[in-house]
């Protein structure tokens, strides 16, 4: 063929990945939203099951807040690979002759960026509504910071092995609760420690340490996951 | 009254009498405003409570009943859009969503910076403030699916739906959110005062001030509707002619220059 | 060029070939035929990697294929069921994406490989907003864009009406006069220039059953 | 046509959308284990976010409970029409010449037998689990029985409207979370009226009256949704 | 015994057809025709009553359809571009469905269907483990047991090979002379013998645009 092409290297395969996420989440501005709104409703469905006492609300805050932000990223990854996998795009990523490694790094950092990233923005609000110290508000910030993208990789893999099932309902929350509890246990650690004064930087470390396993191991995870589903 | 109100259905009289009605419009919020605002601020007393700070509830009142207000009037539009296919009642339906919306995050957010000096926190959980926030959480769901739809026509239809049963649901989340409270009863019991407790030097200004922003409201839903409509009905002829006119008019000046 | 010897293949009990041998070379058309459920997906699916579930040697150009899955994939172009289409993107940008991952970028291609379906001035509407033969030429567009040998194509000309049906056999016979290889299933007649082979899956099935 | 045919009132008609229901529900186990799951999961994670001292668990558990299973019932309506929606069979659900209300009654009825149910039954066990004492075992399980079914309707709602949405995200649940705090709120109060010896017969009263409403005007609603998603 | 007046319907600003008129008694088969994208399917669904964005009179048996929607649809055979059918669910299982929403209920009726299409032995096997053109017979197997005396048919031949769409052609000339009413659309060369009429939608968007 004739046509003049510019030959492109990785690099480009995965701005456009990347930027074929966020022309999604531009799209259908729900995808972004509807993370953070059931962020924020799902919270404030506590003070009205349990009580309104602001000693009580404070002392549930953060495990509250870590474990609505832990559900709120798992259900958002739903649509990470679902519609791919439908319209048969998914086929065409496995068959490309870029690496797959790669290509599954970018769909996942674009998809953190426009739900994880506007979850941990908007942390410190949920903590005013349950009455946290607002010293806290900085731990709670830095331990999602590190915390939802190791979230979304996990997320991520139990979405790639569901994905070919046709009413996964709430498989997928099944099994990445149960992986992703240490990130929980580490990051409401991490809040905990602030209000009581002790030192968090070990496990802000360990949180770091969980990220780099992740973004080093769930991509291998999630391509085989992805080409059983194919299958 | 019936021809009336079918008059009013169609797109066109709607934008050619708000054309006519929008300047008196903004003459009566203008001076409604100016006279609310320097009354407000500069005339009317410090409360022996609260002193200045009160002066808030100048915005605050007035936001939080036009947010209910506003959520009843869209309701009413997306009872008429989907029993009579009313195309203006869903216009209107639709921007009202988010100006509705709007009034409920400014209620919310004047009374938590009233909160902050009168009750010394930013946020309590008390019913009258959550229901407001479900309000608001309601006004977003709204919104939300009507755009999630890329048809209009099924969105607009969905988007009513859900209204109407936000409609049958308020009235008891509003009960069951009272109950709630009573049942709890929050850590400091502070609920909030009523108007009528207080001088008319205060409460004469936030008369004004409330009809200043029902005309605020109003003027935002008009302006957004006719934007609408414009949009909805850009290949009808009027609406051509009308931008012919328009951008004859804006060349004229460049013409003499 | 691409070869398969000795491809097995069951499902449910049920054997869907068994002995399959073939090569293609440049320049060639294999037609898989068979009744439904006679199993020409599954072939198609195995020999384009998406399927492991079988025994037997897909190679290309020599070599194994698993082995050297990215050189092969470099070199084929599929096209399944489904039309690989987001139906929220406009067509230009499903392109755009699909042209990246093959490592190139060339908009004005994209815009005359539309153009030549019928398409100009669909760039950019949703796809959601096309009728079902709209969504599946876009996806055959790729088809003009994609430089790889080998294509591997299951009904393409599902839901077209006669005008696209004629223009992708067109499509068909210049690629193999250029020198590809197409291996393709369909139920309608095949009306194409170029000599075309057939491999009947219902007769196969009768030597495994 | 001459064969031999039973002419079948609408009593049967819903007889055979309930059992299909209950046959799905047996062909794919998961749509009915994974909410249960969940509900479980979900409520270990806040020992394991907040902290395990018995005193403070107890305090939270009415909360913790109900809002974990409003959460369990909404997610669990993802399944209930898509699988109808993407295969066609919803089109024939409306073109079907019986009448759209009852074929609705018995699809949300289905649904509830199969996770609303299993989820009432279990909630003493979680209970358990969050040291609630156990006057109030009895109290949970009324309050759920009543509430999950008057969840799955307003749910069911909420997902007639979303089913034609691709890429719907978590908007079912923003949707409808807010339009179930009522059920919410009683349910826990029923639980807590429980703990505290108060009278909750009024508060099981307004569950009741709730349902009845949902029962009587919820299918309308659906049935409205489900024309305007096919569209 | 089903007519349309007046029939306009546009999406997205375009026209897709207007003033469209047409009556079909007893015994008469429509062709709807068009290239991709000019409002076949459209039609079709707001003739079932699936789609309302449109003007016009629909009417069956003397009788405005939407202010007797349960009646009409007692008639009614629709079949869409989704062939209808639980994938996790067997045949038997679909169909049995299928029959109780109208009104009977006849396991061996279902079982002859299924096997007149070839799919004798399969009705215990769930629908995801068939081909894609066997989960289009399934969904075929309703019009034998349909007793609707107006059937709407979109794309009813996709997927099918040679056999099953001439069973399919058959079976529409059976209903036909039995003196139902055929709406359908398709690609393909019809080959019926009862006689055809045909509505093109291409020449009527010529009139309304
Ligand atoms: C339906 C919604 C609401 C209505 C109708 C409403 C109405 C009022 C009225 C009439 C007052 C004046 C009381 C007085 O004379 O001093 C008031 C005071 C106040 N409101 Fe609201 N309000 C609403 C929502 C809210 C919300 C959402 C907040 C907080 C986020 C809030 C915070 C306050 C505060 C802090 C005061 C002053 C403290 C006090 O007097 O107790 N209000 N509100
Ligand atoms: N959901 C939609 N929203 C907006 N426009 C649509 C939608 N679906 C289809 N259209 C437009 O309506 C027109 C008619 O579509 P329709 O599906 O009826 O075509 P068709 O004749 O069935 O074509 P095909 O032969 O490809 O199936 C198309 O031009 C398409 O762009
Ligand atoms: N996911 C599956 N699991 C188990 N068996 C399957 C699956 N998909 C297909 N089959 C079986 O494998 C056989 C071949 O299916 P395949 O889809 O390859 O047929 P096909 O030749 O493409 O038919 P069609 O012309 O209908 O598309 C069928 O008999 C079917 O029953
Ligand atoms: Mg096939
Ligand atoms: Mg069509």
């Amino acid at each position: 063929m004739s046509r003049s092409r510019f030959s492109l290297g990785v690099t480009a395969c995965l701005l456009a990945g990347l930027q074929r996420e966020l022309l999604l989440a531009v799209r259908s501005p729900g995808n972004t939203i509807n993370p953070l709104m059931f962020f924020v409703i799902a919270i404030s469905l506590f003070p009205l099951g349990g009580g309104a006492d602001t000693v009580f609300l404070s002392s549930i805050a953060p495990g509250v807040i870590w474990v609505t932000a832990l559900l709120a990223v798992m259900l958002s990854m739903e649509s990470l690979f679902r519609s791919d996998f439908e319209d048969g795009s998914l086929e065409q990523l496995l068959l490309s002759p870029q690496p797959l490694y790669f290509q599954i790094l970018a769909k996942v950092f674009g998809h953190w960026l426009v739900t994880g990233l506007p979850l941990v923005l908007l942390s410190p609000l949920l903590g005013l509504l349950l009455a946290l110290p607002a010293q806290a508000y900085l731990p709670l910030m830095l331990g999602l910071l590190l915390g939802t993208p190791t979230l979304n990789l996990i997320g991520a893999i139990g979405m790639a092995l569901t994905v070919g099932l046709s009413r996964s309902g709430l498989l997928l929350a099944v099994l990445v609760l149960p992986l992703s509890i240490p990130v929980l246990v580490f990051g409401a650690g991490v809040v905990n420690a602030a209000l009581n004064g002790l030192p968090m930087a070990g496990l802000l470390a360990v949180l770091g340490a969980m990220l780099a396993l992740a973004l080093s191991l769930a991509p291998l995870a999630i391509g085989a996951a992805l080409r059983i589903s194919v299958n | 009254m019936w021809q009336w109100f079918y008059k009013l259905g169609s797109p066109k009289y709607f934008y050619d009498m708000t054309s006519g009605l929008l300047p008196w419009l903004y003459t009566i919020t203008f001076f409604l405003l100016i006279v609310g605002v320097v009354w407000g601020l500069m005339f009317a007393p410090p409360d022996y409570q609260m002193g200045d700070n009160y002066r808030i509830i100048y915005i605050h009142v007035p936001a939080a009943s036009l947010a209910l207000g506003a959520y009843a009037m869209m309701a009413a539009m997306a009872a008429m859009h989907l029993i009579w296919k009313i195309k203006m009642a869903d216009i209107v339906a639709k921007v009202i969503a988010p100006v509705g919306g709007m009034f409920c995050a400014v209620a919310l957010f004047t009374g938590s910076f009233w909160g902050k000096p009168t009750w010394g926190t930013y946020w309590i959980w008390d019913a009258r403030i959550t229901s407001t926030l479900i309000l608001l959480f309601i006004y977003m769901g709204v919104a939300a699916l009507r755009n999630a739809y890329d048809s209009t026509s099924a969105g607009a239809k969905a988007a009513a739906v859900l209204t109407l049963v936000g409609v049958v649901n308020l009235p008891i989340i509003r009960y069951s959110v009272d109950w709630w409270n009573t049942l709890h009863q929050s850590a400091s019991n502070l609920s909030l005062r009523a108007v009528g407790a207080n001088p008319p030097e205060i409460w004469i200004p936030a008369f004004f001030m409330g009809f200043a922003l029902l005309g605020l409201f109003l003027i935002a839903i008009i302006l957004r509707a006719r934007n609408e409509i414009l949009v909805r009905e850009k290949r009808t002829l009027w609406v051509q002619d009308l931008l012919q006119n328009e951008i004859e008019q804006s060349r004229e000046p460049s013409h003499h220059a | 060029m691409f070869s398969a010897t000795n491809l097995f293949c069951e499902r449910d009990e049920r054997v869907l070939f068994t002995q399959l041998n073939f090569t293609i070379s440049a320049g060639e058309v294999i037609q898989v035929q068979g009744a439904n459920g006679s199993g020409k997906t599954s072939l198609l699916r195995i020999l384009a990697g998406l399927n492991a579930d079988f025994t037997g040697d897909i190679s290309w150009q020599g070599q194994a294929v698993n082995r050297r899955r990215e050189t092969f994939n470099a070199g084929l172009f599929y096209l399944g069921h489904s039309p690989a289409i987001n139906k929220t993107l406009t067509p230009l940008q499903n392109l755009r994406w699909y042209c990246a991952c093959h490592g190139f970028s060339d908009d004005t291609a994209i815009v005359l490989a539309l153009a030549d379906l019928g398409l100009a001035g669909y760039e950019h509407i949703p796809c959601h907003q096309m009728s079902a033969g709209q969504q599946r030429r876009v996806s055959l567009a790729r088809l003009q864009l994609s430089v790889a040998p080998l294509w591997i194509l299951d009904e393409p000309f599902t839901a077209l009406d006669k005008q696209g049906v004629a223009d992708l056999e067109q499509c068909i016979d210049t690629k193999v006069r250029q020198g590809g290889a197409v291996i393709l299933t369909t139920h309608h007649a095949l009306q194409l220039q170029c000599p075309v082979r057939v491999i009947n899956l219902d007769e196969l099935q009768g030597v495994g059953a």
